[in-house]
């Protein structure tokens, strides 16, 4: 399929150090993570990109640009600290209601959550407009359907909310093992109340019902 | 319960009360001026409090959002079963624990809005760091390649004429005259119908010439006008085998 | 490294390492080629921004990336050896559709051929998307125009076509008889109907003199 010029090296892959090579090319020209699929899909038959890759990282450990782990993806990112130099190139960031803010932190800290339950963090109702604007940002997606009664959607955030943040991964927010450890991270419902007396309404609640037919 | 000093911020709040997210952003606000760790806060002063607050904004005619009355319901409930001794016929979570759910509540709240502020306060890519400002594009061209044999091929041309020569039989319907259109048109022209007249002379127009057409209107008319004779509507008439069919309405 | 204890003090300017590390860092994230100058602006005071580009492009040589010159002005590009990583071929084998490998049947079988024969052979209209695959295949082609009312185009075959299916001629495609000899076409004669409805009586049926008359 691939035709590759490279592809006659099918039995002989090339040696570590040219692949390092290959990675980085690959990921200089890009301005979005890719995955390592993504990358050994580039790569001629043979090479070991993952190995390749603990090299890359390595050169590039405290230049003025890292190679940065987003997700399941790798990137090329300026170092945080030099962002001053790039002041032409800032782009402002859109200003984020608080409602947003908060419940785009919600969303990333209890990740699968509903609707429902961010709306019990919050004690306010969750606005449309709020989630479609996190989706629009590509900040959150639609994770898989909680199964409980209704089985209500779930909000996850995505890879280009790690991307944006600088993030590894979820499990790298700031506290997120200090608030675990709390307990504060845990649905607990009110005294008295069924385990998830939420999921059911929420599917009846118009807002959802709104939000998700089609 | 609570001290004196809380009445000012208090009448700030009121004044500013669009400014709140709900009200349990009220509470955790109410909650602050208490100045305790969120696992030590009064729910029975925090619920005072809040009575309160609702209380002046109707004195003012604040119009307060039905959440916020919601709340006030149940923090007055709360309120009452936190001063009175337990029931111990009351069935449910005792008031110890309603009050500790609150205080998780407000706490979690709180730990949200700092974690939130974490969050935006980290390195922002546009902002902080910065992909490759002239990324090169990544061509994945992708080449279709259309698959068909010689064989594909006349199959298909098989199928096509597979298909014509197990067309379903289509009734030649231009060239069949029915019985139905003869006994209708034979109703309308009985009436006028004098002395006995050849059959073939109630042939329709454009059917007595063409053989195949002929012979189907001539057999529609036929067993039509025996389905008359049945009826008692024609008599009939026939010299001999094959000899012309004559026929005449009935009773002149 | 050139700088005096005085000036450094004055300035402040930054090691030369961390100006190699800000030059990395632009480079990267600035769209255009920039200058010598431009790249000084941008940098602290008392930066000597080509000292640092002599060891940056060192740092590069060799590397997946190179630091090149372009004008007056300096960009980050691929090696060239790796120009090839960034593209990537793939041939996506598909089968033809049922109406486009109809279509071409009748329109190797019956040439040349209006569209409006092959919709009367086929029973269905062929729609406009089937034609442009074939024509752009390079399989069919515009024939001469027919020489009835409307002088609608006709269709006929190609010697690309010839060629992908090993033919020298249309004229060698197996006829009806053969096609039924080979199974293909294994349909018993209507009754009442001649043994051998093959090709030359087809083309006395009244369908077919109607679309085969010029």
């Amino acid at each position: 399929m691939s035709q590759d010029p490279i592809e006659k090296s099918l039995f002989e892959a090339p040696p570590i150090a040219e692949q390092e090579r290959m990675i980085e090319a690959i990921l200089f020209a890009v301005a979005e993570p890719l995955t390592m699929a993504e990358i050994s899909a580039r790569l001629p038959e043979g090479c070991d990109a993952a190995e390749a890759m603990v090299y890359l990282r390595k050169r590039y450990e405290g230049r003025g640009v890292h190679l940065v782990r987003v997700g399941d993806a790798y990137a090329f990112r300026t170092a945080p600290d030099l962002g001053h130099l790039m002041r032409k190139e800032t782009v402002e960031p859109r200003k984020l209601s608080r409602a947003a803010i908060e419940t785009l932190a919600i969303i990333a800290y209890h990740q699968p959550v509903t609707r429902a339950e961010i709306e019990e963090i919050r004690g306010v109702a969750v606005s449309r407009g709020t989630v479609d604007l996190l989706l629009e940002l590509d900040w959150i997606r639609l994770g898989r359907r909680r199964m409980t009664p209704g089985r209500p959607v779930t909000f996850v955030v995505t890879e280009a909310f790690l991307d944006h943040f600088g993030l590894e991964s979820a499990r790298d927010l700031p506290g997120i093992k200090e608030l675990r450890a709390a307990g504060l991270l845990d649905s607990r419902p009110l005294p008295g109340q069924p385990e998830t007396p939420d999921d059911e309404d929420e599917v009846e609640s118009p807002g959802q019902t709104e939000l998700f037919e089609d | 319960m609570a001290p004196t000093d809380d009445f000012e911020p208090e009448d700030a709040l009121i004044v500013d009360v669009e400014g709140f997210e709900g009200p349990l952003d009220l509470l955790l606000t109410l909650s602050r001026s208490q100045k305790v760790d969120l696992r030590r806060v009064s729910v029975l002063g925090l619920a005072e409090q809040y009575l309160r607050f609702v209380e002046k904004a109707r004195a003012l005619r604040i119009e307060l959002a039905a959440d916020y009355l919601v709340m006030a319901a149940w923090l007055a409930y709360l309120k009452s079963r936190l001063l009175l001794p337990p029931d111990p016929t009351e069935e449910g979570p005792s008031a110890e624990d309603l009050a500790l759910h609150l205080a998780f509540q407000l706490e979690r709240l709180q730990a949200m809005r700092e974690a939130a502020a974490r969050l935006m306060a980290r390195d922002q890519k546009m902002r902080d760091f910065f992909p490759r400002g002239a990324p090169e594009a990544l061509a994945h061209l992708r080449t279709v390649q259309w698959e068909a044999s010689l064989l594909d091929l006349m199959r298909a041309y098989a199928r096509i004429r597979t298909r014509d020569e197990f067309r379903p039989y289509a009734f030649d319907r231009h060239n069949v005259y029915t019985m139905e259109q003869a006994l209708d048109r034979m109703r309308g022209l009985i009436g006028y119908m004098g002395a006995w007249a050849d059959l073939t002379s109630f042939l329709p127009e454009g059917w007595g010439e063409e053989p195949s057409r002929r012979r189907s209107a001539m057999a529609a008319h036929f067993a039509a006008i025996l389905e008359m004779a049945k009826r008692g509507q024609v008599d009939l008439r026939q010299g001999e085998t094959f000899a012309p069919i004559y026929l005449k309405r009935k009773g002149e």
